[in-house]
């Protein structure tokens, strides 16, 4: 057992402890150095990630394993919070609560970071809740907000409801097994298929997932507290919480229940249908650019769901992918809507909604790079050829028509293009649209998360060939021989 | 031996009523005392297999989500508490500015 | 006064019946629906389980088979565990403490 | 050999001019537009000297290819023709380039709008030299989207917004079906390799694709009880992305809307780029066409049907731009015509087809910038209040008089003596005639002969109202500066010259585009194995049919002399708003009311594109059910989302209890 393999988690929690110490000692006004303290941390994390890389191991009597598939996932929530912690720099400027902001998010990115390691249902389990409890207090944390306020209770109402409804699944997993340990649950499988009680578990904990991957109708916590939240913590939500749904449902269902693959297949068959469908239908007629994105991420969640589906090692590569892809662009996104947020309110500090499609208006011009910025995200949530989005998308559509399913690769592709519609809405808007606003100056972290971002959506987009290559290791850890 | 469908039964008849609970009533804290029903059915249901099963896991297990109950309940009241500044009341369903 | 409270008026009955049940008709049928699959799930199925259970008459309590699992087996979910806990209580002081410490 | 290597330069060039305008531009002289001219201007001139050294040698093309991730490439494919298409996308990008220096000198982001174009042509010769599908189809894209940047140039115009919009949604349908052929092309490829893709095999290479059409045509899918085969499918997907690029009916619509750019960019688009991209797909796959006769029936119907959908329109319209967009969209059905006739001539269509694309690139830029030099110089584009022009503006109605005998077909048949536009339309139209009596199907002749009566009528009305007679109005108007004239004229040469000195020789080049070191595809068989034989070479038919199209069009120009020129007719009647046929050509058909707010706003924006395309106006009101209930469907949906908390616990309850159900009863079912 090689302690190094915890490395990143080790300097995470290191970091996370040492901002909120060191934040009790120093003034408000050079809290910012928090923040360069965070990144500093996390980005000390990813490069002892990437590392360790290609390394296979179990540690703890296996209740870990790190494999392709934990390194791949371990990446993407660091980088998502690499993202969210460098534009936070600037949104938690003049708080008081910098340090508590800070390990907060590094907390819960521990927690998603564990998940995705876990080789055990009660690691999973703890580790899930983890991730939820920090980031409650995330996302009602400008608390004189009655919108964050709001957010942070219906996630938390929904997320404890979901937490009860994972942990009885849980217990008759348990129950039939006599284990929670994931390949002794798939090894001892044979009762969950012939008893009734077998589906229940199944969909208990998939309604524990569907919470956090936002599956209809386990979403509806999600448009209002990705709307409510602040931008940088729905960003954390959208594209981290939300992939540590997806991995621990890899996990779970595709490693230790595969034995009731017929039902998981049929369950989320349905789900990912009606969840594209109706994000999709829905996100048409919103203004609000944070709640749009949140439905279009609902969308971008039935697109993932389709690899449960398709369940070949290219689909499964390509779900990955897309979960890293949408890492990059649904963090992107939200955190272009932060900057002009963070612009509306610097200049009416009262603005009832300040992630209104109003805002954007002449944004091209107001502020160039983060609307060249948002352009690029909302191009590649489309689909639009040489980004990210395009490459996972075709990985994962084509490899649903070459498994047969042609009538689930139709209607993802027909979802896809009434996708446009909305998000060309938001490029109209912000290059279309006349505004007699002058130029603003955009705030530097803001500009530094959005480069990065615009860099890994370009990046997966025109050199796909490592990236794929990377997604398809991992998917081999899920199903080892192929199906 | 008391045949183990009657815990589970029983649990299930608990995690029902928190189930209700969680559905039906407005005030915060009656929400959040639904959740622990929820919690602690599950727990019954872990100590109960772990006994028929021989096996401690389930036990430590219940251990744990006991203290994990506990950290819910702490942030729950939390948050109930900014709402009760905020509103001077936590009927819940009277807090709806984001929809549609 | 009496004579009222032991009345047997059955519209009435019905009338606060109903009045206790529209509000809640659909948390009850949802949650019945949930019973009853529930419950056939469960007495349908064949649980598995041991004969007799594991009994050691000098020491009845299972405490320290628990401490060691804890401390082997389980001892990284204890770990996150002890990041919950703070994690929770840096959010719930965060949240609670009034807006009066600054 | 060593020219063949800097083809990658051809659309590095111009993208590399497109980054330092974009960054370096507004520091320079004139928008900076010497960088795209000079960078267009070497591509020119390395296309040309591929063109001539492949002319020597037309089997050996060039190819080059590099491994990008997994089984896909990036590579660059030289070969006769898209060699041709290279040289005449260089050519006439660079003469509107020089033109624009003069046209956009008063616009303020002409380092914007010089970027832009760089760019548009840049994606549109990477379009050209692709050899794999999928580096097409990226390409593909980006021309979409610079022509949605470039329509919507003058952003601060609502008009020009909104057709931006439009085209790109418009074209946007048809790419999905595009991308979805493209989906449909590779998995069966995978099929056909059993999922193993030996290294140094990439399978969306044109080699490889045509290597494998008889086991695509072998595959058979089932459609509504019809037994339809794969190659069947993924052709006419192919050609619904080509009708959406290319403006056949009923995607048309967003052509004459992208008006709204300046007149440069409608030159750009109609002679150059994008247009012309749905042709050169067809073009380009054409061994897998002709091994689908369905698609090619269609392809052919299609063709002529858009091209005299689109004259009787041109005839009616009274804005200069208008007719001319009308015009193209007709000249586009036209060469759809000449590549759907591949059925009766086999290869040598693609070589008809392309040298009407090249011959109109010439007129029809020629016509654009024309109409420019009028709209710069008198200020409005309304026919109604322009007239006598050719006084102020001689070169400029000389050039255009040009272009428009180009367009009509003046030529004498069996000489070289023509112009242009005659030899290329003339063989089309001599092609259909062959078509009828190969196949004994004689609507696309018939369509295609009245197209080209009705052709010469509009362009002709086009050129009494504008040049001659009296002014109508009171215009001020002098003769644009040399750098516009320079261009119209050396256009205008090419419309009179091109066609007859190459007529002959170009369509063999072109034919040889299958036969080379990369591909050798053995087209007679193909046709044999869609069930058909390929008739005899174009030139034997009888002495009428072949001065058919002189006839029609010398009947064109006189009737127009006589409306317009003379004015026997009191046009006062017939364009009156009680004549039922002019309201109905005027109004368009309609199409605009039926298409733009029920189809594209309504329709498409909802999530039905393919549920309704009916422009009778009897099914209005299924069409209007349809729209409101979509998105009535859409609001109560979000009425869901009630806000109240409970109500999301209880969704959440029930999705449990239900899908443990619905599984339950699925499970015992199957």
């Amino acid at each position: 057992m090689d302690l190094m393999l915890l490395a990143p988690e080790l300097t995470l929690v290191v970091t996370g402890l040492a901002v909120l110490l060191i934040g009790l000692f120093i003034p408000v006004g050079s809290k910012k150095i928090l923040g360069f303290l965070a990144t500093l941390g996390i980005l000390a994390a990813l490069a002892l990630t990437v590392t360790s890389l290609g390394t296979e191991a179990t540690m703890f009597d296996e209740t870990l394993s790190i494999d392709a598939l934990s390194q791949f996932f371990k990446i993407v929530f660091l980088v998502v919070l690499l993202l969210v912690s460098i534009a936070s720099i600037k949104y938690t400027e003049g708080s008081d609560n910098t340090e508590e902001f800070f390990s907060l998010a590094i907390f819960a990115t521990i927690g998603m970071m564990f998940v995705a390691s876990a080789n055990d249902l009660m690691v999973l389990f703890v580790a899930f809740e983890l991730a939820s409890l920090a980031t409650y207090a995330l996302a009602g944390f400008e608390k004189n907000n009655p919108r964050s306020i709001e957010a942070s209770m219906k996630y938390f109402m929904i997320g404890s409801l979901s937490a009860a409804l994972l942990l009885f699944g849980i217990s008759f997993i348990y129950g039939m097994t006599g284990t929670t340990s994931i390949p002794a649950i798939a090894a001892n499988a044979g009762g969950l298929v012939t008893n009734p009680i077998g589906i229940v578990a199944l969909v208990l904990m998939l309604a524990g997932f569907g919470f956090k991957i936002a599956l209809v109708p386990f979403h509806m916590w999600a448009p209002d507290t990705y709307q409510g939240s602040p931008s940088v913590v729905s960003a954390l939500l959208a594209a981290g919480s939300k992939k540590m749904g997806i991995v621990a449902a890899f996990k779970v269902f595709i490693i230790a229940l595969i034995a009731l693959q017929a039902e998981w297949q049929m369950v989320f068959a349905i789900l990912a249908v009606v969840t594209m469908t109706y994000g999709n239908v829905v996100a048409l007629s919103q203004t609000s650019v944070k709640r749009m994105l949140a439905y279009s991420s609902l969308a971008q969640a039935g697109y993932i769901s389709m690899a449960f589906v398709v369940l070949t090692p290219m689909a499964l590569g390509g779900g990955i992918l897309y979960a890293l892809s949408h890492g990059f662009m649904k963090a992107g996104a939200f955190i272009a809507t932060g900057a002009v947020v963070y612009m509306v309110l610097s200049q009416n500090k009262n603005t009832e909604n300040p992630d209104h499609l109003d805002n954007f208006r002449g944004l091209g011009r107001r502020m160039p790079i983060t609307a060249l910025s948002m352009t690029i995200f909302v191009f590649a949530l489309a689909g639009i050829p040489l980004t990210a989005g395009y490459m996972s998308k075709f990985i994962l559509f084509s490899s649903t028509i070459q498994s047969g399913l042609v009538w689930l690769a139709v209607i993802a592709i027909l979802n896809s293009a009434l996708s446009l519609y909305y998000y060309a809405r938001v490029v109209k808007y912000m290059y279309f649209l006349p505004t007699d606003a002058e130029r603003v100056s955009e705030p530097l972290p803001y500009t530094i998360a959005l480069a990065v971002a615009v860099i890994g959506v370009l990046a997966i987009g025109f050199w796909p060939e490592p990236f794929v290559h990377w997604a398809m290791e991992a998917a081999k850890v899920l199903i080892p021989g192929g199906i | 031996m008391i045949p183990i469908e009657l815990y589970v039964g029983l649990a299930v008849i608990i995690f029902t009523i928190g189930l209700y609970g969680f559905m039906t009533q407005r005030s915060g804290i009656r929400m959040l005392m639904s959740v622990e029903l929820m919690l602690n059915s599950a727990n019954l249901n872990l100590v109960a297999f772990s006994s028929y099963n021989a096996d401690l896991t389930g036990q430590v297990f219940a251990l744990y989500s006991i203290a994990l109950a506990a950290c819910e309940a702490a942030i729950g009241f939390a948050i109930l508490m900014t709402i009760f500044r905020m509103r001077d009341t936590i009927n819940l369903d009277s807090f709806n500015i984001l929809r549609w | 006064m009496l004579n009222k409270e032991i009345t047997f008026n059955p519209m009435k009955i019905l009338t606060s019946a109903y009045h206790f049940f529209r509000p809640r008709a659909l948390g009850i049928t949802v949650a019945f629906l949930f019973l009853a699959v529930l419950m056939v799930s469960v007495f349908f199925t064949s649980w598995p389980s041991v004969d007799q259970l594991p009994q050691n008459l000098e020491d009845p309590s299972n405490i320290e088979g628990i401490g060691v699992m804890i401390f082997t087996d389980f001892v990284v979910p204890f770990e996150i565990l002890s990041i919950v806990l703070l994690s929770s209580m840096i959010g719930a002081i965060y949240m609670a403490k009034g807006d009066d410490a600054q | 050999m060593a020219i063949g290597d800097l083809a990658f330069l051809i659309p590095l060039l111009p993208a590399l001019a497109f980054v330092l305008t974009f960054f370096l531009g507004k520091k320079l002289p004139n928008g900076g537009a010497i960088i795209p001219i000079a960078a267009i201007a070497t591509s020119f001139v390395i296309s040309l000297l591929i063109t001539l050294n492949l002319l020597q040698n037309p089997g050996e093309v060039i190819t080059q290819s590099y491994s990008w991730f997994a089984m896909f490439n990036l590579g660059i494919l030289v070969d006769p023709l898209a060699a041709v298409m290279l040289t005449m996308v260089t050519f006439v990008s660079l003469l509107i380039h020089i033109y624009s220096v003069g046209y956009m000198s008063h616009d303020r982001s002409q380092s914007r709008y010089f970027a832009e174009t760089a760019l548009f042509t840049a994606s549109m010769l990477s379009l050209i030299l692709s050899d794999n599908i999928l580096q097409l189809f990226i390409s593909w894209e980006l021309v979409g989207v610079c022509s949605y940047l470039l329509i919507g140039f003058w952003y601060q115009k609502p008009a020009a917004a909104t057709a931006a919009k439009k085209a790109f949604l418009t074209t946007r349908i048809g790419d999905v079906m595009f991308l979805a052929g493209i989906v449909i092309l590779f998995s069966d490829l995978f099929k056909i390799f059993n999922g193993t893709i030996p290294d140094g095999v990439f399978i969306m290479r044109f080699d490889e694709i045509f290597a494998h059409i008889p086991e695509l045509a072998a595959m058979n899918a089932n459609i509504l009880g019809m037994e339809v085969s794969h190659i069947t499918i993924i052709t006419l997907l192919f050609f619904g992305g080509a009708v959406g690029k290319s403006g056949q009916f009923p995607l048309h619509v967003w052509l004459p809307d992208a008006m709204e750019g300046p007149t440069t960019v409608s030159a750009l688009i109609h002679a150059a780029t994008m247009v012309t991209a749905g042709v050169y797909l067809v073009a380009r796959t054409f061994p897998m066409f002709i091994a689908a006769p369905d698609t090619l029936l269609v392809v052919a119907y299609l063709g002529a049907f858009t091209a005299i959908f689109a004259a009787t329109m041109g005839i009616v319209m009274n804005d200069l731009k208008r007719v001319l967009a009308y015009s193209t969209i007709s000249q586009l059905g036209y060469m759809m015509l000449g590549l759907g006739i591949g059925a009766a001539i086999g290869a040598e269509a693609v070589g008809m087809s392309i040298f009407h694309l090249i011959n109109h690139a010439f007129f029809k830029a020629l016509l654009f910038l024309c109409a420019g030099s009028v709209i710069h110089a008198v200020g409005t584009h309304d026919m109604r209040q322009l007239g006598g022009v050719a006084k102020v503006m001689p070169i400029t109605a000389a050039t255009m008089i040009i272009a428009a005998l180009s367009l009509a077909g003046f030529g004498i048949p069996g000489t070289i003596f023509g112009t242009s536009g005659f030899f290329s339309k003339d063989a089309i139209i001599e092609g259909a005639y062959l078509f009828g009596e190969s196949s004994g199907m004689w609507i696309p002749y018939v369509l295609s002969i009245v197209a080209a009566l009705l052709t010469s009528i509009y362009i002709f009305r086009l050129i009494f109202m504008t040049f001659f007679g009296k002014p109508r109005t009171d215009y001020g108007g002098h003769e644009s500066h040399a750098s516009m004239t320079i261009p119209l004229s050396i256009l205008a040469l090419l419309a009179l010259f091109f066609g007859g000195l190459t007529s002959r020789r170009f369509n063999d080049f072109v034919s040889e585009t299958f036969g080379n070191n990369f591909v050798n595809m053995n087209i007679p068989e193909l046709a044999e194995m869609g069930g058909y034989h390929l008739a005899a070479h174009v030139g034997h038919e009888p002495v009428l049919i072949l001065w058919m199209p002189l006839i029609v069009a010398v009947a064109g120009l006189l009737i127009a002399y006589l409306i317009y020129g003379l004015k026997v007719v009191n046009m006062d009647n017939l364009v009156s708003r009680n004549n039922p046929v002019y309201k109905l050509l005027y109004n368009r058909y309609y199409q605009n009311a039926i298409f733009t707010d029920f189809i594209s706003v309504k329709i498409i924006y909802e999530g039905f594109a393919f549920a309704v395309r009916s422009i009778d106006r009897g099914f209005d009101w299924v069409v209007n059910w349809i729209s409101d209930v979509t998105i009535e469907t859409g609001d109560s949906l979000r009425q869901f989302q009630t806000g109240v908390i409970q109500t999301y616990a209880t969704a959440v309850v029930a999705g449990v209890g239900l899908l443990i159900v619905l599984i339950k009863v699925i499970m015992e079912v199957i």
